[in-house]
């Protein structure tokens, strides 16, 4: 059990370093808020589900302690995805061009 | 307090004021209103004359309404000095009144209701003044007269009068409040009370500390218009005539001065008076100084009234002066001195305001020959400047005489011929303009064409009063009575 | 639960929340100056839990890093202004500065007087606190001591607290309500502070908030309910009830909350919940005990004396969550609409 | 039932608040009795209290029946309030202020806020409460959150006023909140050395074993000043002008005298109970600053107030030196300075009272309460000029009234401690107060207005309204009645409410 | 240094609180005044938790499950007065033989106190922001200098 934990927490937190990098590295607003949206949401998911195994072994409880994570990782599943929506409409309607090739980064 | 309480003072103090919310309530009616004011103060007269053999006889009428403060209440005593202060203030007050009622109905003046009113309260502080036994109860009736006597000051309310009330207030309210509150309450801190012992209160304060105090009582009661505090008086003679023979003659002057009388003797004590010269040669140098300069600014006036403001300054001079002697006669002298000015000055007042009400004349330069028009007047107004003078047969030259005594007794000639020489002023300031008035040719005819005495309504208080000043010569012994009284303790600290 | 080694970890926490501070204070850009704001209390309700105090990092979760920053925004919306100080006053500044200094360094001076951190003997720790610990099983049986210490122990102080809110809240109203009809402010437009977005619209938003708050309000009931048990309580648990609403109303539009929840009934409700917590206490008066005693309440209430605080503390834990859901949502529409209860953010 | 009593002063205004905001949807006309009740309530209850405490000593309520804790060194584990000899009087003095003012401002409240006045009793009840609490409270945390609700509620009445209000209010509110942040800062300061938040247990552990200790020292002087802050104590006074003077009448009427005075309890309080006297006697330095502040605090209200023509102002700047009576009086830390200062607390809080009461006649009459545009007060409103008056008299110090002698005792404490620049400052100010006195005088009642010059009949008399006019003149007699009662208040409670060591 | 580290919340604290009581002084935009009076809060209550926290201590929640033990206790029955101190303290007693060890729980008070302080200061930030938006509507501005121009002209 824990091993998969273990595992698990580690493969979020090298999307999690993805993310930082691509919400620095990339070029303009939308790609950023792209990395931030997917990857922030994937590894937090990744992580919390490391955390149900890691408590699963934690006395008669923990089935309820599981069963609160999973809702987190459901409003994370919802909320982020959401979150990212609107800003990217807010920034279009704000008039954030997208990146091209040839018109180099704004 | 041992003598048995007796609740006499309070009531003395209270009728006035029990008849100012009279007159409040029956302003509309005029008649009843001032029938109110003379039933009160003929009760007053015959409660004070009532109590007044028991007092000669030595015994005090003590009372305490209740505590101010730890150990000291509002209570009153009444001894000789007070009840003759009070004594003369109230018989006074009379032919004021009927003065007045002639003066404001004549020329029919606004808001009489208000200025019998502030009289009759201002009446019962000064009464309250006399009778108080610490200075708690003192300050507070003094700050009360203050307060009550402004609307009258003010009465015409013209910028002249408000220009005059701001001085008034201003003088008597910065150097009560700057100089006898903080004196008073240091007194209370080094000593723990403030009552009135012939015997004075302090016990080990520095001699630096009591000089101090001397200082800030003297001029704390600026009432008693010692220079440089005295300007006020001058200012304050805007007000009708009735209020300034008040002020001047009876009431305010006399409050401040008798207030300092108490707090020299009463606070200080005779005999450490008797004892630190340095004391006594302040309070001497102060009030000589006063007396001298004061008449001959007096000398200088032309305006009537200006004059005998700046003469009362003199005047009241002569008692400090004749307290700070500390002498036995001295002391005496200043008490009877009370009476004696009041009754002459309040003449003089009363005649100036008829003058004026006669033929509009203010300033002495006016005056020519206008006692052939009004002679009562005029004789009235001789009479009364005798007195302030001190010639006989008028009751100035008693309590002159007195003073005169004590000056020698503690061999102070420089005093003795102080007071010689102020009254020579005296005589060089008043016999003048009633000579001019009788002997010189009129200044202007067509002026005092129509000129004649006034209504009979001012000119029989005129003539009370001016009687006055004689019957006290000749009744100067009973005068001398209440002084008797109030020297003992000089008698038993020698 | 593991235990908490306190400072070796804390420290850095501690610098970075220090950064976030100044940085939110330095910000030129109010609306970026907000959310650091909220990123700073966040960092906040992470050194607290560290710290082992769980109940204040939850309320400082849902109320510091929540709550204020959506008020902030709010009131950043609807006048859409920028710091930019037209004087720089610099002199002033270097004032406050020096008297900024002279404090802290009058505050440091007590430094070696103080104990060491996380000292188990230190006079805080060891002599009132010591009874909560020992005693609250047996006097309310709830396991969770800031529960009973906050609503029986000290329940006096909630009582205030929550007439706290609701005094902002009707503090709030009266500064800001203006009806429409005879309001002598002219209305600013809102247009012209520009709404970089106008997120009612968004079906996607829409539906995800719909699926998000009946899952928000059961689990803020859990919260107040469960409080005797776990972290949380009527504040905790009212704040995410209001913010729930307040969702709604961002995810929406105010129109479609007002609907629901009209001035009235907000206002009426806040002012119930305070009327709720200080009549239990009056009803420990009228049954002879002390007020807010609610042994006296043992006789109407199941089970011994120590349940019937235990009930006492849930009764009064409704009254919190009821006066501090709708104070938030209160305060949040007149905010975000200016004062006038009809459209906003 | 009385055994409820101390908790019934605080809890009336409080639910009579509560109940005021939810009647207030459906049945408006009823909201402003319920506030009045409660009031009423806890006006009784605190009297009936003032009575019982020579009787049966200090009284002690216990919240939640937790109380001292045998098995744990006597530490009270909840909230306790406490009625003893200093704060009864305040409480007395309070409510009643309080339920005068509410009487009075019933017809201000009607004309200032027209349309908006929804929530200004529940406001103005809490505020009261809120104050109440600040006094009776036995636990300095809890005086923390009543801080808070004075405070808000406050803001929220004093934002009521024209447009200028709004802006003082906020600048009141971040100076409110920092004195308030400066004392719970305080109160930290001092829980970590003593651990415990009750003000009877910190009353024993301090003196016994705090006294050298540094944190103790800041936490005391963070305490002050945050208290300072909250009075408009004079480095920190900037806020009050501007807030009392644009704020609605009714909100100036109860905020003026209350606010500042209870915060100089809460001092007082910290002063005297949690730190002995003699704790502030081993700490000359800052006694020594406190009584210079105070003393600055006393000369710059008094000249300000000079300059100023707005009778509202004035009255402000009067309140920021009235201030420096009472912090100097308190920290001359003699007995008749504590005596002066406790007795200046009830007097002053009457005094402003009055005079804002009176200020708030006029200007419901005139308009405005510009000094130079009162020719002719007197024949207009004969009542409220002789009110104000006394008032005037009052802060002046002219005997009977009660400003003579809490003025009397200041000096007094200050000849005993030498200290006689404050005495000269004391003077002054009172001078300065009596030039005012004077212009007004000169203004309102020497310039006769022009129909009036022949009788004064023909002016016509237009007072406020009886429910106005009654509680100003009450207060405006009660000056005089307390002066003349200082006797009763200094022996049977203030001397007992000094500590034991000063009551010489 | 063992004079630091050990007590290095305490500079912290002082730090964000200068930080704070700097910008409700010396700001010149309303909302930063109140930002700055939150993050002033926030100290304080950072202050009085790291004073109340203790080194390997939980949270202040007592781990036992009372429940079971307790439901099979007698309910009061009806209208029984509350029985006195000694013999409820004996109950107790019964129930309860060990008290959780003290220095295993971090300390609830200064929690508590907290938890109100959190709340007062999100009030008072509520109050704040409204005032501040009233001003705003009159004076169209955050910018205290230019308000008092606006106010003085």
């Amino acid at each position: 059990m824990e091993y998969i934990a273990y595992i698990l927490i580690v493969v979020g937190l090298v999307f999690f370093l993805g993310t930082s990098i691509g919400l620095l590295r990339f070029p303009d607003f939308y790609t950023r808020m792209h990395a931030a949206g997917k990857g922030d949401t994937l590894s937090t998911v990744l992580i919390l589900a490391g955390c149900i195994f890691a408590v699963a072994s934690q006395g008669e409880m923990s089935w309820l302690i599981g069963l609160k994570i999973l809702l987190i990782i459901n409003f994370v599943f919802i909320g982020s995805p959401t979150a990212t929506h609107a800003m990217m409409d807010a920034g279009e309607r704000a008039g954030a061009k997208p990146w091209k090739k040839k018109g180099g980064d704004k | 307090m041992e003598e048995p309480s007796s609740t006499i003072p309070l009531w003395i103090v209270l009728i006035s004021s029990m008849a100012a919310v009279g007159i409040t309530l029956c302003g509309r009616i005029p008649n009843l209103r001032e029938s109110i004011i003379f039933l009160a103060a003929g009760l007053k007269l015959t409660l004070l004359l009532s109590i007044t053999p028991e007092v000669l006889g030595g015994e005090t009428f003590a009372f305490t309404a209740f505590e101010l403060l730890p150990g000291v209440g509002l209570s009153f005593n009444i001894d000789a000095a007070g009840l003759l202060f009070a004594l003369v203030s109230v018989s006074l007050w009379i032919p004021v009144t009927i003065y007045s009622i002639g003066l404001l109905r004549t020329n029919d003046d606004r808001a009489q209701t208000r200025f019998y009113a502030c009289f009759a309260i201002a009446i019962s502080s000064a009464v309250g003044v006399a009778f108080s036994a610490n200075l708690l109860t003192l300050f507070i009736f003094y700050e009360i007269l203050s307060l009550s006597t402004y609307p009258l000051v003010t009465h015409n309310q013209d910028d002249e009068a408000v220009k005059g009330g701001r001085k008034y207030l201003i003088y008597l309210l910065t150097t009560s409040v700057g100089l006898a509150l903080p004196a008073m309450i240091i007194v209370y801190q080094q000593t723990g009370t403030l009552d009135f012992t012939g015997s004075g209160v302090f016990q080990e304060t520095s001699a630096t500390m009591l000089t101090v105090l001397l200082v800030m009582f003297l001029y704390g009661f600026a009432k008693a218009g010692l220079m440089p505090f005295h300007a006020w008086l001058p200012g304050a003679m805007v007000a009708p005539a009735p209020v300034s023979a008040l002020l001047h003659a009876v009431a305010v002057v006399k409050v401040g001065v008798f207030s300092i009388l108490r707090v020299l003797t009463g606070i200080f004590g005779v005999d450490r008076l008797a004892n630190a010269p340095s004391l006594t040669t302040i309070i001497c140098i102060l009030a000589g100084i006063t007396l001298i300069v004061a008449s001959l600014i007096a000398l200088t006036q032309d305006n009537l009234k200006a004059r005998l403001a700046y003469s009362t300054v003199g005047q009241l001079s002569y008692i400090i002066l004749g307290v700070g002697l500390a002498s036995e006669s001295g002391a005496a002298g200043a008490l009877l001195h009370i009476p004696m000015h009041a009754v002459g000055k309040i003449t003089l007042f009363l005649c100036a305001g008829a003058i004026y009400e006669a033929c509009g004349a203010k300033y002495i330069s006016q005056m020519h020959g206008i006692g052939r028009k009004i002679p009562l007047t005029m004789t009235a107004f001789f009479v009364g400047s005798l007195c302030v003078i001190g010639l006989p047969p008028t009751g100035g030259f008693v309590s002159k005489w007195h003073l005169l005594n004590g000056a020698l007794d503690s061999s102070q000639q420089w005093a003795f011929a102080i007071f010689l020489v102020s009254s020579l002023l005296n005589a060089a300031y008043f016999l003048p303009i009633v000579y001019k008035a009788f002997f010189a040719p009129p200044s202007d005819e067509a002026k005092f064409a129509k000129a004649a005495e006034p209504s009979m309504l001012m000119v029989v208080p005129i003539l009370i009063t001016a009687t006055g000043c004689l019957l006290i010569f000749f009744f100067s012994n009973t005068l001398y009575r209440f002084a008797e009284q109030f020297v003992t303790v000089y008698a038993q600290s020698n | 639960m593991a235990e908490l080694p306190i400072w070796q970890y804390d420290t850095l926490f501690l610098i970075t929340v220090v950064l976030f501070g100044v940085t939110a204070l330095t910000m030129q850009n109010l609306m970026s100056a907000a959310i650091v704001f909220g990123a700073y209390s966040f960092l906040m309700c992470l050194i607290w839990t560290a710290m082992g105090a769980v109940d204040v990092a939850f309320t400082e979760a849902a109320v510091g890093a929540g709550v204020s920053t959506v008020f902030i925004v709010a009131t950043i919306y609807n006048t859409g202004a920028s710091a930019k100080p037209r004087k720089p006053r610099v002199g002033f500044k270097l004032f406050a500065g020096a008297v900024a200094v002279a404090t802290g360094a009058f505050l440091l001076s007590a430094l070696p007087d103080f104990p060491a951190w996380g000292d188990p003997q230190s006079p805080v720790n060891s002599t009132v606190a010591p009874y909560y610990i020992e005693n609250t099983i047996r006097d309310a049986h709830v396991p969770n001591i800031v529960t009973t210490v906050l609503a029986d122990y000290r329940g006096f102080d909630t009582l205030l607290e929550t007439a706290v809110v609701f005094i902002a809240c009707i503090a709030i109203y009266s500064i800001l309500r203006v009806d429409s009809a005879k309001s002598t402010v002219d209305e600013p437009d809102i247009i012209a502070a520009p709404p970089a977005y106008d997120p009612t619209d968004s079906l996607i938003i829409r539906q995800a908030s719909r699926i998000m708050v009946p899952f928000m309000q059961i689990f803020a009931l859990y919260v107040i309910a469960h409080g005797h048990y776990s972290p949380g309580g009527g504040f905790q648990g009212g704040v995410i009830l209001g913010a729930s609403v307040i969702l709604l109303c961002i995810s929406f539009d105010l129109k479609f909350v007002l609907r629901q929840w009209t001035e009235k009934k907000i206002m009426l409700l806040t002012a119930l919940g305070v009327l709720i917590y200080a009549a239990v206490g009056v009803a420990c008066m009228f049954m002879g005990g002390d007020y807010l005693n609610y042994n006296a309440l043992d006789p109407v209430l199941p089970g011994d004396m120590a349940y019937a605080r235990y009930y006492g503390i849930l009764l009064v834990e409704i009254g919190v969550g009821v006066t501090v859901m709708f104070s938030m949502i209160g305060i949040y529409i007149i905010l975000a609409s200016n004062g006038r209860f009809k459209r906003g953010l | 039932m009385t055994e409820h009593l101390p908790i019934l002063i605080v809890l009336a205004p409080l639910l009579g608040a509560v109940f005021a905001a939810l009647t207030s949807w459906f049945w408006p006309r009823v909201s402003f009795p319920i506030v009045l009740a409660g009031l009423a309530i806890s006006c009784i209850s605190s009297l009936l209290l003032v009575f019982e405490v020579p009787a049966s000593g200090v009284i002690h309520y216990q919240l939640g029946g937790w109380g001292k804790q045998k098995e744990y060194a006597d530490m009270v584990v909840g909230i306790q309030i406490s009625v003893d000899y200093l704060n009864g009087l305040i409480l007395a003095a309070v409510t009643t202020i309080a339920l005068l003012t509410a009487i009075y401002s019933r017809p201000t409240v009607e004309r200032e806020l027209e349309g908006q006045q929804r929530y200004f009793y529940a406001l103005f009840s809490l505020l009261v409460a809120g104050l109440l609490g600040i006094t009776i409270t036995g636990d300095i945390f809890n005086l923390y959150v009543f801080m808070e609700i004075a405070a808000l509620s406050s803001y929220a009445l004093l934002a009521y006023g024209k447009k200028r209000a709004t802006m003082a209010s906020f600048n009141y509110l971040i100076m409110g909140t920092m004195g308030a942040c400066l004392y719970l800062l305080g109160v930290g300061f001092v829980f970590v050395k003593a651990g415990t938040l009750n003000i009877e247990n910190l009353s024993q552990i301090i003196p016994d074993s705090l006294f050298s200790s540094q944190a103790a020292f800041v936490g005391f002087v963070l305490i002050i000043v945050g208290a300072w802050s909250k009075m408009a104590f004079f480095p920190m006074h900037g806020w009050l002008t501007n807030a009392y003077t644009y704020a609605p009448t009714a909100s100036g009427a109860l905020l003026a005298p209350l606010a500042t005075k209870v915060s100089v309890y809460a001092m007082l309080r910290i002063m005297i109970t949690v730190y002995s006297i003699d704790y502030i006697i081993q700490s000359p330095n800052i006694q020594t600053i406190a009584i210079l502040l105070s003393t600055i605090a006393i000369l710059v209200g008094s000249f300000y107030s000079l300059t100023q023509t707005n009778l509202r102002k004035i009255a402000c700047f009067f309140i920021v030196s009235e201030i420096g009576y009472m912090v100097g009086g308190a920290w001359l830390a003699n007995a008749p300075g504590l005596k002066g200062a406790i007795y200046h607390v009830v007097a002053d809080a009457a005094m402003t009272s009055a005079i804002f009461m009176v200020i708030g006649c006029i200007i419901y009459r005139l308009g405005q309460a510009d000094l130079k545009k009162l020719d002719g007060l007197y024949y207009r409103m004969p009542v409220t000029f002789i009110a104000l008056v006394i008032t005037m008299a009052a802060l002046i110090g002219v005997p009977p009234t009660c400003g003579f002698f809490s003025k009397f005792y200041l000096i007094q404490g200050a000849a005993q401690a030498g200290t006689w620049h404050f005495v000269i400052a004391l003077l002054i100010s009172s001078l300065i107060k009596a030039i005012i006195l004077f212009r007004i005088i000169e203004i309102a009642y020497n310039k006769v207005p022009n129909p009036a010059k022949d009788g004064n009949e023909t002016i016509p008399r237009e007072e406020a309204p009886l429910t106005m006019l009654i509680p100003t003149a009450l207060v405006a007699l009660g000056l005089i009645a307390l002066g003349l009662a200082t006797d009763t208040l200094v022996t049977d409670f203030i001397a007992k409410a000094l500590p034991a060591g000063l009551t010489s | 240094m063992e004079e630091i580290v050990p007590k290095f919340n305490y500079i912290v604290v002082v730090i964000l609180m200068m930080t704070g009581l700097w910008s409700m002084l010396a700001q010149s935009n309303l909302i930063k005044k109140c930002i700055g009076m939150a993050i002033f809060q926030t100290g304080i209550i950072l202050f009085f938790i790291s004073i109340g926290a203790k080194n390997n201590a939980s949270i202040p929640i007592v781990a036992k499950e009372p429940l079971g033990q307790v439901l099979g206790q007698a309910h009061a029955p009806e209208g029984s007065q509350p029985p006195a101190k000694p013999e409820l303290a004996a109950a107790k007693a019964k129930v309860y033989p060990d008290p959780p060890d003290v220095n295993k729980l971090t300390n609830p008070l200064t929690q508590i106190l907290m938890l109100t302080a959190i709340v007062v200061g999100v009030a008072t930030l509520g109050v704040g922001l409204a005032l501040a938006q009233k001003v705003y509507q009159q004076h169209n501005s955050f910018d205290e200098d230019e308000i008092l121009e606006n106010q003085t002209k």
